[in-house]
């Protein structure tokens, strides 16, 4: 376990490594100019020669990318170009709340997904599941931000169960949580359909109801358990998922997260704050993917440690 | 407390009050062409301590006869349409499935067929059987812990502390179906259901878990129905026997008289193609040994089990030591052996599947030494035909086109050509070319196994390898295959190389035998020289656990086997002790033992 | 040698069931044909859209809008209504379709081939290549996609079909992985060891015995993604780097109007049913595809 | 300046934004949100009475000015304090001066001070001080300029020359953005990086009786459209991006929100800029046929109506904006005979580059209609804004730029303000911002010319050249001013003060010094 884990951290790291350095080089390429947007439109061509030079954006890239990836082995993500703070520290303050956003997400799309999928597989072939599917379909088929934008106008604004946008408390995180989990729940309660149709014609779930068991116990301990088990590698990927829905559902909903903070430095090409958010998410998909192989490991006694 | 003599010894009672009784189950299924019926009439009775055998072919209507007592039947498809099962009184089919739940595990309990997969994988044996005991017995979950690890003990399995904790997949299979036998026993049931409860276990597994049933039910006086279509079996456990053909009962009678004077063509019929030990009556001895078509020299196949952060090689598994040996022309030349000795890792690295160490020489030229198209054509003289017919063939192609794949290969005459031979070949196997239409579960698994042995013989091998091609099919249908396979190798000089841990199919069709046991040969020679004269203790071990299908045969006592078969899995450092093969005489080899 | 009969379902039926093309017996399904016909429609609507409406999908006109410059809501002679520039959105919606059938089905169909290949080759060959493949697998996935669209969207002067190949690079990521797994459990099957003792070559075991069987997860996934690469199309226009204005596209008519949910919600509305509805009958296609491909479900429709 | 007689003091309002505060610090402050939070925070010698563009003196008490117009002697307002505690001081002026022309500082508005003398050697790096700033006295500043510079009262309003406390910006190093210790009326409280910021009243504000509000709350992250939503329900003062578009009609349309709405005009000109040196637009006829082939009015109505069209860079309310001139009309017709004489009878094809954010792109549609009603064939480049700046500062990229979401809101109220940088020779170098790359010497020279008039008593006479500046160009057509925005600023119904300070020309949203609530008791 120890040394499994050592492992995939190395692997990871050498992933995190290999974002980096792509980032950057595409950021490089990009036909803009970040000098000139710091530098502002009275600045004299001399100005914008300095800036240049202070930031070291005239050196080689080689250089620049060797010289950022000793800053960040120092835990140093550079400075914003035109919010002149610390990236770390920008990152740091809106990183719980994209955290909080994304446990609720998970959360919600995992209870409604899976119990959408559990339901339907439990009465296959019924309309009950026909239904669930096409509504798991539309789920992923609706753009995040009409969905976001009604449930907001429904909920917050018509029947005022939920603040209108914001963060502090439960209620704030549950609509934002809801939107971005209607996507996942449609992916989900497929997936989690189809497993469960699966175990239940295990040979095992025979057995337990030949040792006379309650449905309820043969249904959450043993067909659910071994359900679940493929679902949990697809949280990893979900993680990566997350990432692009997050700017979207955190704009509707004001929620101060790091999707904000990357839309706007995308717009500004603010460098550092781009790799940062990058590496930051990046991050966090790999520990998703870590995470999601630990649980199953743990979950599953089977899986054997490579 | 189960095993403890507080019991009087539950011998057969037979005019005790039956505990059991099913009068006219007739069993249904829905299908778009209205009711239809899986199984019809059935009648019997079941007294307590008593064996109730239920024998017959595959599809014949056992499971669904047992599944019916359980309460277990698919629904809304399959249900009992007809009749009733009565249990000390209580009509089960009338209970509602509150009470019946109550009954299921507690009164009437259930082994099942798979041990493999009838244990939940995820979760621990202790939590299992605790809680099988916690859905009857209001208990604690300490006392339900210290009834498992009881029952644990009386199934006689071994470090039984140590199982509580233990994952299914850590178990083998034998010792899974331990864990079923004490799961099934622990409520002491008035009546447990064995579906099969050793078809999937190695001979000498099988025997320990027969012997294991018997001795409990004696000691619980527990009314049992075995059912399995293995006449063997019947004949060493049963009481009482029903043969069952198309859902229907065909007899019923005392074992003795069953097996010595059936009434019913079909019931001997069925007796007539089981294998039995000490009757080779279709192999003719030796003479037929023409020029050598496979030699095998100092085959050696090893795994690499890697570990550790940089996943380097930290054990080994010695699946195949220094095996020796040669197939001739014409010949069957069989591998014996408990599950996990290498057998199968022979046949692959012959088949070109595992990359090897030492000789493999087919025809004359040593494979490692061709060119790849070279091997190619080689490989055209040996063909395999595997256990399972089913995972062996491609289920999205047509079956006649899995048969022309290996002409298409090779690019052997044209498609109508290839049409035409392989229509050739189907009625040579015994199946219509109508049938080259069809998809391969739409046959049974006696007619997927001749169509796997018709694509061995596309391309008119000289060696075809058997790698355990008979042991997942009914009695009967296992004997029309062999006796299939005899004719060709008398037609077509075909050679084989059988592979089987069933001592008594082994018997029947082989010219030479190899016995096996972690990864080395311990015991070759012809048929007779290691039937009639085994040297090596393990070869004898192994014929002794074969079920006698003859009900007066006394089994001499005292061949009870201990623990499980050691691991070829070893550490790097530590290579495993070479066997050294002694000639006693003709050509019967024998390992040395210490 | 026996006189036992085995009642199997084999022998029951005498007459072997016809060669049937798989459009044959897909078409006998309702939901799929259902399904077609809604493809085809969008198809053709798309095709013939010039035809089928007055309008021109850029013409501006005087009376699409308001005095105050509001968009107006579906009337007779505005059949969806307009957009805010005053455009018809029937005809909008009309000629993006071509822009999302080539999003939906173009790009994602990169995108699946592109994660076939890498996974099915992965799981297949294992070693040093299936490593190889399936670490720049993990570090793609590690990429926030969007992050990468942008820039690569940037970087190429984006245009439908610069756009159609960045969703196609950052799309293929999930497949290939889902893919690699199910490639190399089909890998250990029995049938592919018994294929390779016939002698048979990788691109055969490769194309006739392990792509048949990833059929219906591809399907999945392909039905799964139309609409999400639709919708990656839509934010990218948003973000200005999809499908240039004034081209429509299911997507950036969303986009472009999102925010008149409230004022104006034919525009969100109509669309995204576009959207949503294309994907649902693909998926249909799909489902039933998947049951008709598959020889072991015959006859249990 | 005098106290609204109506106000009463105390309580607190809060203001929304979609994106986050960048920095607080005013050398570096430059967009149109912290613009005014750094008014309220920091004040330089010189301000603008509020709702106005008139200058009064701010820090300043007096000022004198030599005959020449080139040495700015200040007097200082005594007891004037940091939010430190700290008096101010003239080397605090001083060192605020030096601190924003100093190339390590990266200010964006260093440029501004290029008439200070010694500003060049200050800018190269030779010199770490300006030559011709010093203090004589604590309470007096000197400013010695190299060359006659009308607008430098104006640049001394700028907050990128207010006065900062030197050991605060030590202490907070390149922080101080995020830590500003300022004289203004409002000091920050806290700062939630990506929440909210909390302005508290400086108690010790030297204009007495100011401010009226006991805080400012700014909440961040917060996209219009619900800003709006929570402004109906009562949970918000003032939504900071104004009126989204798809809510604008709703909220007109209600008499009730309308009221509550206050309208104005602003100091800024929407144009579309026609690269002078790339063909066709080298062609004088061709841009002035693009001029006339522009329907104004309807893009007007596209964005409902929320501007009034343009004929000329400068905005109406500009000194200096020319107002009989009729501009090029819309008249396609003559747009089309214009282009055959340039040779374009067929037309040509072309590109504009806009901003990706609504409504620019929905503009650049209108615009590519108009042209192609005149046969020229536009294909639209929507890119985030940094690809359109870049584009735009390369000779070679960008034919047509619509100007939208960057455009040009002047930083201070003078006619020059809308010249230098955008039409002027010095901006149309890789990398500026002159993007029609529209370079006439003359014109600089007159530019140069009524710059240097800087007697008061000769104002008109300075907006006169400005005008005629102002017309050449246009005769020269290297854009096409499209519309000046209106501006609309809602309140909730609480907050008090005169109109004027909802659309202060200076400080967008609203003058936050000079607001007042109505409910406090
Ligand atoms: N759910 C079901 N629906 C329809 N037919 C079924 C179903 N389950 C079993 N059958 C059919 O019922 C018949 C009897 O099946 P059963 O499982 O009892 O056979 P068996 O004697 O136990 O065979 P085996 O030795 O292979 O286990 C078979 O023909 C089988 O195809
Ligand atoms: N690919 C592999 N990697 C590691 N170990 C393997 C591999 N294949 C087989 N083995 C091991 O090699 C040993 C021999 O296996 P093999 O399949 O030849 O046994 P067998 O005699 O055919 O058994 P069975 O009767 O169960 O088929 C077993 O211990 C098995 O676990
Ligand atoms: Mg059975
Ligand atoms: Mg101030």
């Amino acid at each position: 376990m120890f040394s499994f884990l050592i492992r995939r951290l190395l692997q990871s790291l050498l992933i995190l490594l290999g974002v980096s350095m792509i980032t950057f080089v595409l950021l490089y390429w990009l036909p803009a100019d970040p000098v000139r947007q710091i530098a502002g439109r009275s600045a004299t061509a001399q100005t914008v020669q300095n800036i240049r030079e202070q930031l070291g954006l005239d050196q080689p890239l080689v250089v620049q990318y060797w010289r950022y990836l000793g800053n960040l082995l120092q835990g140093d993500l550079g400075r914003s170009y035109l919010q002149r703070t610390e990236v770390s520290t920008l990152i740091m303050s809106r990183l719980p709340a994209s955290l909080l956003l994304m446990a609720g997400a998970i959360f919600a799309e995992l209870l409604i997904g899976l119990s959408m999928g559990v339901v339907a597989a439990l009465r296959r072939g019924s309309r009950t599941d026909q239904v669930l599917m096409i509504v798991s379909f539309v789920g992923v088929s609706a753009p995040q931000f009409v969905v976001g934008l009604l449930l907001l106008y429904v909920f917050a604004v018509q029947l005022h169960w939920f603040p209108i946008g914001g963060y502090g408390t439960f209620s704030h995180l549950v609509l934002p949580a809801l939107t971005m989990g209607i996507l996942g729940s449609g992916w989900y309660s497929r997936m989690m359909r189809s497993s469960m149709v699966d175990v239940l014609r295990q040979d095992f779930v025979r057995t337990a109801r030949a040792k006379g068991l309650t449905r309820r116990r043969i249904i959450l301990r043993h067909a659910l358990p071994n359900a679940i088990l493929p679902v949990i590698a697809m949280i990893g990927i979900d993680v990566g998922i997350f990432m692009g829905g997050i700017v979207v559902v955190e704009s509707v909903f004001g929620w101060p997260g790091i999707g904000q903070l990357a839309w706007q430095a995308i717009q500004r090409v603010d460098i550092p704050i781009i790799m940062g958010v990058t590496l930051v998410s990046a991050t966090a998909i790999v520990i998703g993917n870590l995470v999601a192989d630990v649980i199953s490991l743990m979950v599953d006694p089977r899986i054997k440690i490579r | 407390m189960i095993g403890a003599a507080e019991k009087p010894s539950g011998a057969y009672a037979p005019d005790a009050a039956p505990v059991l009784q099913v009068s006219n189950l007739t069993v249904s299924v829905n299908t778009e062409a209205g009711l239809k019926s899986l199984i019809r009439n059935i009648s019997f009775s079941l007294n307590p301590g008593e064996t109730l055998a239920i024998a017959g072919e595959s599809g014949s209507g056992k499971s669904i006869t047992s599944l019916a007592i359980m309460g277990l039947l698919p629904p809304p498809v399959v249900r009992v349409t007809e009749g009733q099962i009565c249990l000390n009184e209580t009509d089960l089919l009338t209970l509602p499935e509150t009470r019946m739940r109550d009954i299921r595990g507690n009164r009437i309990a259930m082994i099942f067929q798979e041990p493999m997969t009838s244990l939940n994988p995820v979760m621990t044996i202790g939590a299992q059987l605790s809680e099988a005991i916690m859905a009857h017995d209001p208990i604690g979950r300490r006392e339900a812990h210290t009834r498992s690890l009881e029952a644990l003990t009386a199934v006689r399995m071994s470090q039984p502390e140590k199982r509580m904790s233990q994952f299914p997949h850590e178990l083998s299979g034998g010792m899974r179906q331990r864990v079923m036998i004490a799961m099934a026993l622990a409520l002491r049931p008035d009546v447990l259901i064995a579906d099969e409860p050793t078809t999937a276990l190695d001979v000498t597994v099988q025997r320990e878990v027969l012997e294991l049933l018997r001795d409990l039910q004696r000691d619980l006086g527990t009314a049992m129905i075995l059912i399995t279509h293995d006449m063997g079996v019947v004949a060493e456990m049963a009481d009482r026997v029903i043969v069952m053909q198309s859902g229907q009962m065909v007899e019923e009678g005392n074992v003795k008289q069953l097996f010595q004077a059936p009434k019913e063509d079909y019931t001997k019929a069925l007796l007539a193609s089981v294998p039995r030990m000490g009757d080779g009556s279709g192999a003719q001895e030796g003479g037929k040994a023409g020029a050598s078509i496979a030699e095998i020299r100092n085959l050696k196949v090893r795994f690499d089990v890697r570990g550790g952060i940089f996943g380097r090689v930290t054990h080994r598994v010695h699946a195949v030591e220094n095996v020796n040996f040669d197939i001739h022309a014409g010949e069957t030349f069989a591998l014996v052996g408990e599950s996990g000795c290498g057998k199968s890792t022979i046949a692959k690295a012959l088949a070109g599947l595992v990359p090897y160490t030492g000789q493999v020489r087919i025809s004359g030229s040593e494979i490692h030494s061709l060119t790849r198209a070279e091997a190619k054509a080689i490989r055209r003289d040996v063909q395999m035909i595997f256990q399972d017919p089913m995972a062996s063939l491609d289920p999205r192609m047509r079956v006649g086109d899995l048969v022309a794949e290996p002409l298409v290969i090779h690019k052997i005459g044209t498609v109508a050509e290839r049409s035409e031979r392989v229509a050739m070949l189907f009625d040579r196997v015994g199946l219509s070319a109508a049938q080259m239409e069809r998809y391969p579960h739409e046959f049974s698994g006696g007619q997927r196994q001749r169509i796997c042995i018709a694509r061995a013989l596309a391309l008119q091998p000289k060696l075809i390898i058997a790698d355990e091609s008979v042991s997942a099919l009914d009695v009967s249908v296992q004997a029309k295959v062999l006796e299939l396979m005899r004719e060709l190798t008398e037609e077509m000089g075909v050679a084989y190389l059988f592979i089987s841990h069933d001592m008594a199919v082994v018997e029947n069709i082989s010219d030479r035998v190899a016995v096996m046991y972690l990864g080395q040969i311990v015991e070759m020679g012809c048929r007779a020289q290691v039937f009639g004269n085994p040297q090596h203790a393990y070869t004898r071990r192994l014929i002794a656990a074969v079920p006698v299908p003859d009900p007066t045969y006394e089994r001499p006592a005292g061949l009870r086997l201990a623990g499980d078969i050691p691991s070829p899995m070893r550490r790097l450092e530590d290579a495993p002790k070479l066997a050294k093969l002694v000639d006693i005489g003709e050509g019967h080899l024998v390992a040395m033992q210490d | 040698m026996s006189i036992v009969t085995t009642p199997d379902l084999a022998n029951s039926d005498t007459a072997s069931p016809k060669r049937q093309s798989a459009l044959a017996r897909l078409l006998q399904r309702r939901l799929a044909v259902f399904g077609f016909a809604l493809i085809l429609l969008t198809v053709l609507g798309a095709v013939f859209a010039p035809w089928l409406t007055p309008y021109s999908p850029y013409e501006q006109m005087f009376d699409g809008l308001t005095i105050e410059g509001a968009p107006m809501p579906p009337s007779s002679t505005f059949l969806l209504g307009t957009d805010l520039l005053g455009r018809d959105l029937l005809t909008r919606i009309l000629y993006g379709a071509r822009t999302s059938l080539i999003i939906g089905v173009a790009a994602n169909g990169m995108a699946l081939i592109i994660g076939t290949l890498i996974g099915v080759t992965a799981g297949y060959f294992r070693g040093w290549v299936g490593g190889m493949l399936m670490r720049m697998t993990d570090l793609m996935m590690a990429f926030p996609a969007l992050l990468l669209a942008i820039c690569l969207a940037a970087i190429f002067q984006p245009s439908l079909w610069i756009v159609a190949m960045v969703i196609a690079t950052v799309n293929w990521v999930q497949t290939a992985r889902v893919l690699y797994s199910e490639t190399s459990s089909l890998a250990e099957r029995e049938f592919i060891a018994a294929e390779r003792t016939l002698g048979a070559g990788h691109m055969r075991i490769l194309f006739k015995h392990i792509l048949p069987h990833l059929v219906p997860t591809i399907i999945v996934w392909g039905t799964l993604g139309i609409s999400t690469t639709v919708l990656l199309e839509a934010t990218l226009s948003f973000l200005g780097v999809g499908v240039q204005p004034p081209v429509a596209s299911w997507g950036n008519i969303i986009f472009e109007n999102q925010t008149y949910f409230q004022a104006a919600p034919w525009l969100v509305f109509f669309p995204s049913l576009a959207i949503v509805v294309l994907a649902l009958a693909f998926n249909l296609v799909g489902d039933a595809l998947r049951d008709v491909l598959d020889p072991t479900q015959r006859g249990r429709n | 300046s005098t106290l609204d007689p109506n106000a009463t003091a105390g309580g607190g309002i809060i203001v929304t934004y979609k994106d986050d505060v960048a920095t607080l610090d005013p050398a570096i402050g430059y967009d149109w949100q912290n613009w005014s939070m750094i008014k309220s925070i920091f004040d330089g010698l010189m301000d603008y009475a509020p709702g106005t563009t008139d200058l009064v003196p701010g820090l300043a008490e007096s000022y004198t000015i030599s005959d020449d117009g080139q040495v700015f002697t200040f007097t200082l307002r005594p007891g004037v304090k940091f939010h430190n505690g700290r008096e101010m001081t003239a080397e605090d002026v001083v060192y605020s001066l030096n601190r924003v022309t100093n190339p390590a500082t990266q200010s964006p508005g260093a440029g501004f001070f290029g008439s200070i003398k010694g500003y060049d050697a200050v800018a190269d790096g030779s010199a770490s001080s300006l030559e011709g700033v010093h203090s004589d006295g604590p309470l007096s500043v000197t400013i010695e300029l190299s060359r006659p510079d009308a607008t430098f009262l104006h640049v001394l309003a700028l907050n990128f020359a207010s006065v900062v406390p030197e050991e605060a910006v030590a202490a907070a190093g390149e922080d101080f953005g995020k830590h500003p210790v300022g004289t203004g009326a409002f000091s920050l409280g806290e700062w939630t990086i990506g929440q909210r910021l909390v302005f508290e009243k400086n108690a010790d504000y030297w204009r007495a009786g100011l401010p009226y509000l006991d805080s400012i709350t700014f909440e961040v992250g917060q996209e219009p459209i619900v800003a709006l939503l929570r402004l109906q329900n009562g949970e918000v003062d003032i939504p900071g991006d104004g009126i989204p578009p798809a809510k604008f009609r709703e909220v007109m349309d209600d008499p009730a929100q309308a009221a509550r709405v206050v309208e104005g005009g602003q100091l800024h000109t929407g144009y579309i800029t026609l690269n002078t040196q790339m063909a066709p637009f080298d062609n004088v006829k061709v841009r002035q046929a693009v001029n006339m082939a522009i329907n104004k009015d309807r893009i007007i109505q596209v964005i409902n109506g929320r501007a009034v069209s343009a004929t000329q860079p400068l905005p109406p309310s500009m000194p200096g904006y020319t107002d009989n001139y009729a501009g090029y009309a819309f008249d396609a017709d003559a747009a089309k005979s214009l282009l055959a004489e340039a040779g374009f009878a067929d037309g040509f094809e072309t590109e504009l580059y806009v901003m990706n954010t609504d409504p620019n792109p929905r503009i650049a549609q209108a615009i590519q209609q108009d042209l192609s009603g005149i046969g020229v064939s536009v294909s639209i480049k929507s890119l985030a804004q940094a690809s359109v700046i870049a584009a735009g500062g390369e000779a070679d990229q960008a034919p047509m730029i619509w100007s939208g979401g960057m455009a040009w809101i002047a930083d201070f109220p003078d006619a020059s303000n809308f010249y230098g940088p955008i039409l002027g020779c010095s901006g149309a170098v890789q990398g500026g911002w002159n993007w029609s790359w529209y370079c006439n010497e003359e014109l600089d020279a007159m530019a140069t010319k009524a710059d240097s008039v800087t007697d008061p008593a000769k104002a008109d006479e300075r907006l006169q050249m400005w005008s005629d500046v102002y017309m050449a160009v246009m005769e020269d057509a290297p854009w096409v001013p499209v519309f000046n925005e209106q501006r609309y600023t809602m309140k909730s119904e609480r907050m008090g003060g005169a109109d004027a300070l909802y659309v202060d020309p200076v400080s967008i949203p609203v003058n936050y010094d000079y607001v007042y609530v109505n409910d406090v008791q």
